[in-house]
């Protein structure tokens, strides 16, 4: 009910910004509309669990680069009032196509079906069908491969694989609880593992089930899941969860929100699996400071005549 | 994290960062600084690291002799599982004695240039590279991978590139350091080849036996290399090329035979600089690194090294007895002793090499450094013609000169030269007389039924006793298949025989230089006197004084030098160490050599230039003294051949555009113009008519066409969104259709 | 009623296409270059809001934060030399119409 | 890592009512601090220049000055420019004002009294912050004059500049402690003030005055105040505002200063804990825990004070500096270090990850923090002790006779 409630309101202020970023003939005016927008957004992020992709948003794009537009506004306005129309006809054919543009869009989004989640199957399910022919095979495998890499080898000598018997896809597994997903129904992914009975597995079961494994089979070893478990049981906590299995096993490397973590595997995300783009970002962030050094500095005559350089 | 490490290797590393960061400091803040800070700042950078290598090496004697070798390896690159390109710190025996020459040498080379250059302009400048120098040389000293040593190696080749050029305005010192340059480009494409061959067949080499983690420093190279070499089939090719290509890039960084024009032109450098290239840094590069591959040198390798040392040593030595300035003589003298080294490692003389290395490199200092006081003396007058009779005006650089020349023409017993040659020289004796050759058979049989142990790890106490005494006692460590190639030949006599010769030569051009400089009567009276008023200032004489003593103690066997050299190669496991036999006899003929050449010089010179130039008179020696004087014509040679090749390629080439292909391309333009004529007319009256049409509704479509092309990219990114909704769109309905969902 | 009180997947990526094509018209419509500028913005965030829907009902992982970090920092930039292009715009023709920069017109 | 507490209701209320009540105790607090902080800045302003201030109003020191102003300014007539662009000059006070009350929803003033329980707090504080500039730049273009105008574009590069170094500056206590969360940051410097950050090594040392110096610029007090310096650009953005509107935009600088203050305390000086671990051990003992929470909150409110008062200490004693020197400032001086600090509290913790060395280090490093602050607390009894009285030669006689002993000799 209050996600529905803030989820109405924020989107309500973003189209709102939005629309008024469309209409609005004042380029000032454009950019706080812009900033109602930005600021919705961050809000929408942080209703999804992104904290840190919000807080980013906030600053760099509110705080940094709004400013920055504002800047230029200010620095290439003669008459800050100055206003420039576009033709009717152009803007009849832009409400048009625009239009049109938002109802494909919508119609199509509405008639697709989303997959969501099932980067990694269920035991169950992956015990039955053999991998390959499995629709998402190729990705399935790549994915796990890179998953349980820091883990325990889950490619047998063939290079097919095992199963999610490691801790990490159980775990994985666990969380995502992927079945065949009904057309338009986007459920909550984060059900409990049903057990054999079909009802929902706790995290203690998980744990046991875990314990079931034989060693070599795990992540952790035992005294490794021991501490695990033990971190587990505080006083006030009903409950394990099997997030709280997941993470307290250190297998959530990759994973979103849960227990405000999300930030600390965005940076861990960085540094590790994303390295590459993130240092090709960064190499292409350099080029574009000194490109806008470049195309800003200010011209100097070509040689020393009063009225050069114009 | 480093708590395991080695102390020595983080005062190694210390006394190798610290010059670095004195030329930051000094480049960054040295003209602020004034000059009487930054030239003290830059000496005391580099005397620290000399304190800290000296307290090396006295942790290091007070190992013993099994010192053990300490690694720092820092892995670097994961290439693959098991093969890891690191870097770090290496430190031995030989790493140690080298530091430790190099860090005095250069103090006193940095002592030196505050008086000398006091009055240039750029005198913050020269200190920071001078530091920056230090550092490259201690750096490629210290390090542990090949990887490592080319950077520096590189770094020392940058540095000597910027102080060789030191005055750049003057046309022929920066092209002197062009030329050392790229004359060691030359080199350095060799080595880094020589690298590359290594990184590829020795990690295959090591990942097809059991070496663990392969990570390819120096040491498990020369690991893998021994194994190699004492294989029974004897060494791939492969490890002959390796050599080879390795060498390569000591032949130009040391001058060696066909590279060697770069360094008499490397005189256009200030005289310190000299000094520094000459005995501490960029030679002694070379020749360290033949010392550091010296196991993944074959038979065929060392043998085409001892020949090139063999050439240089000969040739250069000759040169100098034909040069008037004094800095050129003492630069051919260098490259003589470099080709001495080479020789003495190519013939299997590891520690001899080295051990000349470190000897040459404080006495060849001193030399520098003493032709530097007197050029500062005479108001910077390097014509030996133009000197003469200097003793009385600046006496104690005379004699710190003398002291170096007794030194390098090997005053028996006394000096440090004497010792270090007499090792190449007993080296060469061994190999030609085929003592050698003798150990390698028993080594052989050895090896057979010595099995898995390789020869690093064999422990040679319970033979060492014998072998020590020189008798061809059996060794326990397998064959190593060294230097057996020639050994005991005929022809193999002149690798012993001409470098006694030389060894009278360098004696007679070094005290000719003496002589000429030093004694007679003076030729040039206001260079005479400009030297008596100004003399030599203390900072330049402190230098010399230190380096003199140097010159004479570094050769006594208490400074275990030679044992440190040894420790890291002992050559009782190698079947390399001089017969005690030969000893007395070389000892009479070094003496000789000593006396008869320096005698020979004394007695030609002894008035100045008046009996010379008579010999020079006599029939027949007038060409061979112009072919010499002219260096051998190899620069001359270097640029005919080169130029020629490079215009005779440019003739056939043009001729090749001319005639062939300009020919051919006229025989079609004249084939397509005439028919291009013929339809000339065909088009003019047939297919103009259609065309005129056509263009008509060309031009009528495009103007149509035009309309939407105004310009305005807002309205281009509304035609692209519009087009992709018609695409979209279509796509779409055909899909519905095909799925029956339109009816 | 359930399909709106419980939000999911398809609220999010609704309006972000509403907010996309917002951006696309204010792209189309503004003469003002800031103004394409901006339109330019709203088009990135619609596909950030994307990139967090699917990251948190799809596939739970980070990648779909990380995506939308990296188009976030990247806006900056393009904002950054977009706006020393207008300068330089301004600089030479003493306005921000883009309509005054046809020269290339055919 | 430390988890963050649990969120525990100050009193069993259903939860939208108890969110009220929080929020109106916290708007009250907030806007009773800057009334505070405007009365005690014209107070701090007026002692050091030998003058009393404002007396009048209200009884002991005119307390309810800032009252009186608020009265005054809320019954002035609300006058907006005949060319100004209307919604948005109404607009932008709001914008400067909200932001820096809403970063105090995240701000925690003790482990009890952490109110919004996310793991990013430091990220989300900058990310609310840099919202408030917004409102200046608007205003300022708003009102269509060429002062404020100019007052904005210098307010918008000076902040858009500025935070480069103190997010880089606030990147040294997240790296030291290893969390985003605030709570997390202040708990990691219980027990005793070699454990505050500041002390920690030399890096954090630095990087401390590195933030200072730059919060100061981004929050634009003196000597960075050239937004709004009135010897050329009469008062800045803020020129043509009156009335109400007006004092939205003081109060939201006084706001952020003691957000400043408050930060600076958090992420430097121990948080809630006092120089001698007392609250920490109050912390862990069950029955105490309200009561350190309590004193620990007043222990915070202090140092945020003692920082607040820095703040108009430097104001009221340096000049301003011009916008090249603001900037080049920024750029050469305190990017550069603000890099270095980085990465040597990166390699510092690399090397010394504890020890005798580190403790070494803090050790000296608190003594000279404490030093500084005892010569701080000395000056003050001095000027106490002098009040009223100024510095007159015959105060000065002694050291000019020692002085002229010595050139004697």
């Amino acid at each position: 009910m209050l996600e529905a409630i803030l989820f109405y309101g924020f989107a309500a202020m973003a189209l709102a910004g939005a629309f008024g970023v469309l209409l609005s003939r004042n380029i000032v005016r454009t950019a706080v509309w812009l900033l109602a927008t930005l600021g919705a957004a961050a809000g929408l992020y942080f209703l999804l669990g992104a904290m840190f992709v919000g807080a980013i948003q906030l600053i760099v794009y509110a705080g940094g680069t709004l400013v920055l537009i504002i800047f230029g506004v200010m620095l290439t306005s003669k008459n800050p009032h100055m206003r420039f129309a576009p033709r009717r006809a152009e803007v009849a054919v832009a409400a048009v196509v625009c239009l049109a543009l938002v109802g494909l869009l919508v119609w199509v989004l509405l008639h697709s079906t989303w997959y969501v989640g099932p980067i990694v199957q269920t035991r169950a399910q992956w015990a039955q069908t053999g991998v390959n022919e499995h629709p998402w095979a190729h990705d399935l495998q790549a994915v796990t491969q890179f998953l349980d890499a820091n883990h325990v080898a889950i490619v047998d000598a063939k290079g097919v694989p095992c199963g999610p018997v490691t801790l990490a896809g159980l775990a994985r597994a666990a969380w995502y609880e992927l079945t065949v997903m009904p057309q338009g129904d986007q459920g909550d992914r984060r059900q409990p593992l049903h057990d054999a009975d079909g009802k929902p597995m706790s995290g203690d079961q998980l744990l046991a089930e875990l314990h079931a494994l034989p060693p070599q089979d795990r992540a952790i070893d035992d005294a490794a899941l021991e501490s695990a478990i033990a971190a587990l049981e505080s006083p006030d906590a009903p409950a394990r969860t099997v997030q709280q299995v997941a993470y307290a096993c250190g297998d959530a490397d990759l994973l979103t929100d849960a227990d405000g973590d999300g930030t600390r595997n965005i940076g861990l995300g960085f540094l590790g699996v994303y390295l590459l783009p993130f240092e090709v970002i960064s190499v292409l962030l350099l080029a574009v400071l000194i490109g806008a050094a470049y195309l800003a500095r200010p011209r100097v005559p070509a040689s020393g005549g009063t009225g050069g350089g114009r | 994290m480093f708590d395991d490490v080695n102390p020595m290797i983080w005062m190694l590393t210390a006394a190798t960062l610290l010059p670095l960061g004195g030329f930051v400091v000094l480049i960054l803040l040295g003209k602020r600084m004034g000059r009487a800070l930054a030239g003290w700042f830059g000496t005391a950078v580099i005397g620290t690291s000399a304190v800290l290598a000296l307290l090396v090496a006295k942790r290091w004697m007070g190992l013993g002799e099994h010192a053990a070798v300490a690694d720092l390896i820092i892995p670097w690159l994961q290439l693959k599982e098991n093969l890891v390109l690191s870097v770090g710190v290496h430190v031995d025996g030989l790493t140690v004695a080298m530091t430790v020459m190099v860090t005095i040498v250069a103090t006193m080379i940095h002592l030196f240039s505050v008086g000398y250059m006091w009055d240039d302009v750029r005198f913050s400048r020269f200190f920071a590279f001078l530091n920056l120098f230090c550092f490259s040389m201690l750096g490629l000293i210290v390090g542990n991978t090949l990887i490592t040593m080319f950077v520096f190696w590189e770094l020392v080749g940058l540095c000597s590139y910027l102080l060789i050029g030191f005055y750049f305005e003057k046309k022929s010192a920066s092209n002197a350091a062009i030329k050392a340059f790229v004359v060691n480009r030359i080199g350095d494409f060799g080595f880094i080849l020589g690298i590359a061959g290594a990184f590829f067949w020795l990690a295959r080499e090591a990942s097809a036996g059991s070496h663990g983690v392969i990570n390819l420093t120096i040491s498990q190279m020369n690991h893998i290399g021994s194994g190699l070499l004492a294989a029974p089939g004897g060494a791939p090719l492969w490890l002959t090329a390796i050599g080879l290509l390795l060498f390569c890039g000591a032949v130009g960084k040391s001058a060696q035979f066909p590279l060697h024009v770069w360094l008499p032109d490397a005189m256009e450098g200030p005289t310190p600089v000299s000094a520094l290239i000459h005995a501490a840094t960029m030679v002694a590069a070379g020749v360290y690194m033949v010392g550091r591959i010296f196991d993944l040198l074959t038979p065929q390798a060392l043998l085409v090294i001892a020949a090139i040392g063999l050439i240089t040593l000969t040739m250069a030595a000759l040169i100098a007895i034909t040069q008037f300035d004094i800095k050129r003589v003492l630069a051919y003298s260098t490259l003589s002793q470099l080709g001495y080294m080479v020789m003495g490692i190519g013939l299997g003389g590891y520690v001899a090499g080295l051990f000349h290395l470190i000897t040459h490199a404080f006495f060849k200092s001193l030399l520098f450094l003493g032709s530097g006081a007197v050029i500062h003396a005479c108001h910077h007058e390097q014509d030996m013609r133009k000197m003469g009779g200097l003793f009385r005006a600046i006496p104690i650089t005379a004699i710190t000169f003398i002291i170096a020349t007794f030194a390098i023409s090997g005053l028996p017993f006394v000096t440090s030269g004497f010792y270090s040659k007499d090792m190449i020289l007993g080296n060469a004796w061994d190999y030609a007389s085929g003592a050698r050759t003798v150990h390698s058979t028993h080594a052989e049989s050895a090896g057979e039924h010595g099995g898995e142990a390789t020869a690093a790890e064999t422990p040679t106490a319970e033979h060492g006793g014998e072998a020590g005494e020189g008798e061809t006692a059996a060794f326990h460590a397998p064959a190593l298949n060294r230097q057996t190639i020639g050994a005991g030949r005929a022809w193999a006599w002149m690798f012993f025989w001409i470098p006694l010769v030389i060894a009278y030569v360098t004696a007679f051009y070094m005290f000719r230089a003496v002589m000429l400089t030093f004694f007679t009567r003076p030729r040039d009276e206001h260079v005479f006197h400009h030297a008596k008023e100004h003399g030599v200032p203390w900072k330049m004489k402190i230098p010399l004084i230190v380096l003199a003593a140097g010159a004479i103690v570094v050769g006594f066997p208490q400074l275990k030098f030679v044992g440190w050299i040894e420790s890291t190669r002992p050559a009782e496991a190698w079947g390399l160490q001089i017969s005690h036999a030969a000893h007395g006899f070389l000892f009479v003929w070094a003496g000789i050599a000593f006396a008869v050449g320096g005698g020979l010089a004394v007695l030609i010179y002894r008035n100045g230039f008046g009996l010379a130039t008579k010999i020079r008179r006599l029939p027949g020696v007038e060409p061979i003294y112009q072919v010499v004087y002219n260096k051998f014509y190899v620069d001359e040679l270097y640029n005919h051949v080169l130029l020629k090749l490079t215009m005779a390629a440019c003739q056939v080439s043009y001729f090749w555009d001319k005639w062939v292909i300009d020919g051919l391309v006229n025989v079609v333009g004249t084939t397509v113009r005439s028919v291009a004529e013929f339809s000339g007319m065909f088009d003019r009256h047939v297919i103009d008519g259609s065309a005129n049409g056509l263009a008509a509704v060309t031009q009528g479509a495009g103007r149509l066409v035009r309309v939407p092309q105004t310009g305005r990219i807002r309205n281009y990114v509304l035609f692209m969104v519009l087009t992709v909704l018609l695409a979209v769109g279509v796509f779409l309905t055909v899909r519905m259709v095909q799925n029956g969902m339109l009816g | 009623m359930n399909h709106v009180l419980h939000i999911g997947l398809n609220h999010y990526l609704v309006l972000a296409a509403i907010l996309f094509a917002a951006g696309l018209c204010t792209m189309t419509l503004k003469r003002n270059a800031i103004g394409i500028l901006i339109g330019v913005e709203l088009v990135l965030n619609a596909a950030n809001v994307n990139l967090i829907a699917f990251s948190h009902y799809g596939t739970g992982l980070i990648d779909g934060q990380v995506t939308a970090i990296f188009v976030i920092v990247l806006a900056a930039a393009e904002a950054a030399v977009a706006l020393a292009i207008f300068l330089n715009f301004y600089n030479r023709l003493a306005t921000v119409d883009v309509d005054r920069g046809d020269r290339l017109r055919g | 890592m430390v988890p963050a507490p649990d969120y525990i209701p100050l009193i069993n209320l259903p939860r939208p009512i108890e969110a009220v009540a929080v929020i109106a105790v916290y708007l009250g607090f907030v806007s009773v601090v800057a009334m505070f902080f405007i009365w005690w800045e014209r107070k701090v302003s007026a002692h050091m220049q030998s003058r009393l201030g404002p007396m009048r109003v209200g009884g002991w020191h005119g307390w309810s000055q800032s009252l009186a102003d608020g009265l005054k300014l809320l019954s002035k007539e609300d006058l907006i420019p005949d060319e100004a662009d209307r919604p948005l000059f109404r607009i932008a006070p709001y914008l400067a004002f909200v932001p820096a009350f809403a970063a105090f929803a995240v701000l925690p003033f003790s482990a009890k009294f952490a109110f919004v329980d996310v793991s990013i707090t430091v990220v989300l504080i900058f990310g609310i912050l840099a919202l408030e500039v917004l409102g200046v730049i608007l205003g300022g273009w708003a009102s269509n004059s060429k002062w404020s105008l100019y007052g904005a574009m210098r307010e918008a590069c000076q902040i858009v500049s500025y935070e480069i170094p103190l997010g880089l500056a606030v990147l040294t206590p997240v790296l030291t402690v290893g969390s985003l969360s605030l709570v997390d940051i202040s708990i990691d410097q219980g027990g005793g003030i070699h454990r505050w950050l500041a002390f920690r090594n030399p890096f954090l040392f630095v990087s401390f005055g590195v933030f200072f110096i730059a919060s100061l610029a981004a929050n634009k007090r003196a000597p960075f105040d050239l937004p709004e310096s009135e010897s050329e650009l009469v008062a800045g953005f803020h020129t043509e505002y009156s009335g109400m509107r007006f004092a939205m935009f003081f109060f939201a600088e006084y706001a952020a200063m003691f957000l400043i203050g408050g930060l600076a305390a958090l992420l430097y000086l121990g948080g809630w804990y006092d120089p001698f671990g007392i609250v920490l051990h109050m912390e862990h003992t069950p029955s105490l825990v309200w009561w350190a929470a309590l004193a620990g909150a007043g222990i915070f409110v202090v140092k945020a004070f003692t920082m607040v008062f820095v703040q108009m200490w430097l104001r009221w004693t340096l000049p301003r500096l011009r916008i090249d020197q603001v900037l080049y400032m920024c750029v050469k001086v305190l990017l550069p270090l603000a890099c270095v600090n980085l990465l040597g509290v990166a390699l510092w913790a690399w090397l010394f990850p504890g020890g005798a060395a580190q403790l070494a280090v803090q050790i000296v490093l608190t003594v000279i923090g404490a030093g500084g602050a005892g010569a701080f607390l000395a000056i003050l009894v001095w000027a106490m002790f002098f009040r009223g009285r100024g510095i007159t030669v015959s105060m000065l006689k002694p050291w000019t006779n020692l002085l002229h002993r010595t050139e004697s000799k």
